[in-house]
């Protein structure tokens, strides 16, 4: 088990209801926890066009989760 | 003029005489520029405003990225974008971006780069508020649980 | 708005922000802009300033209907185009291209198509005066007859 | 033989030495009075990118010429 922060933006934030939380989590990677986060949050759909920063970088999916970690979660974006 | 940041958030209108001002170099022919504007409607919604969210720390890194690449690929001379943040009206630029080249073809191609990348890389979501009085987040469908 | 010539010839410095102002368009979600602007060197020859001819009448007529075709091609909601004549100093707009459109695609390549057939189409003449003191018409290696 | 006008522009007015002139030719399209015009203003060249209008309408080097036409003769473009 590892501590991680996760944050929320924007329709995400306002589905789970939350900007942020820490928890102590299993999961290895993004994809991983956000599947454990849809349990907590269960408006949250699939994250099919969603985008995953690590302590902000643009991250992949799979990317290893590290104790201490800050995951960004990001809905679909619509800039432009 | 160097020292304008080519990626900028702002939270009031843009000044797009100013960003014309920093793009200005006698070595380039050719200056093109690209303006997003709010439309009174998308998807057959009639919208009245909209509501920009952006996390500037990571919207401004993953900008610059964008520029940088297009400055490379394109040979392009200079590039800047501005994207605003926050509430915005109806014919309000919600971004701008230009590109200057010594030849057309390049500032044209980088100038369409740029903006493609933008808006499916940054961390910026659009919030419509319609004249129905519902407001919601743009490309969200899928954002929510179906059985909810 | 709707009461501005789509093409003009302009013998002062071109008003940018008055273009942009006569194209906003609320039903417009893209804004694509072109810029012709006086570079300093020409085939690696160093110019210091330029003189642009304009056969009035018939630029405007053929640039109107080039506005036209751009419009229908890529389904503009509308298309600008302002062109200097006279003498115009390094870093002067030598033409501007706007186009308006719901959607970007269409507003960039309706813009493009413009200013490729601007240069091809439109009877004008770029002189340009060289640092060396010489004065040249751009395009016109094979105007004159090589035996004299 | 039939009476045409003809206006020379930018590099051509400066090979000429005339703006317009006035005068009688056999020639029945503007490529054939181009090139007669040749005969009397030797720094001519040829005309490969040049463009032609007729009375004021952009024309096509093989189109007939009539009485009383203005023949344009513009040297190669070089706006925007």
């Amino acid at each position: 088990m590892k501590q991680v922060h996760v944050r929320w933006f924007a329709a995400y934030r306002d589905l789970t209801g939350v900007e942020s939380e820490t928890l102590d989590t299993e999961a290895t990677t993004p994809a991983a926890l956000f599947d454990e986060l849809k349990g907590r949050h269960p408006r949250l759909g699939a994250r099919h066009a969603a985008l995953v920063a690590i302590n902000d970088e643009m991250s992949d999916w799979s990317s290893p989760l590290n104790p201490g970690d800050t995951v960004l979660f990001f809905p679909p974006v619509s800039g432009g | 003029m160097n020292d304008t940041p080519l990626f900028q958030v702002s939270a009031t209108p843009i000044d797009i005489p100013a960003i014309r001002q920093a793009m200005l170099d006698t070595d380039c022919g050719a200056y093109a520029q690209f303006e997003g504007w709010i439309r009174n409607k998308n998807d057959g919604r009639a919208v009245d405003r909209l509501e920009y969210e952006v996390y500037e720390p990571l919207a401004v890194a993953e900008g610059l990225r964008i520029i940088e690449e297009a400055m490379q690929r394109f040979k392009l001379k200079r590039a800047m974008v501005v994207h605003r943040s926050g509430l915005l009206e109806l014919g309000d630029s919600a971004v701008v971006v230009a590109a200057t080249s010594p030849h057309r073809d390049e500032a044209f191609k980088g100038c369409r780069y740029i903006i493609d990348e933008v808006k499916v890389r940054l961390p910026i979501w659009k919030k419509e508020h319609y004249a129905s009085g519902e407001r919601e987040w743009v490309n969200c469908q899928e954002c929510e649980n179906p059985r909810n």
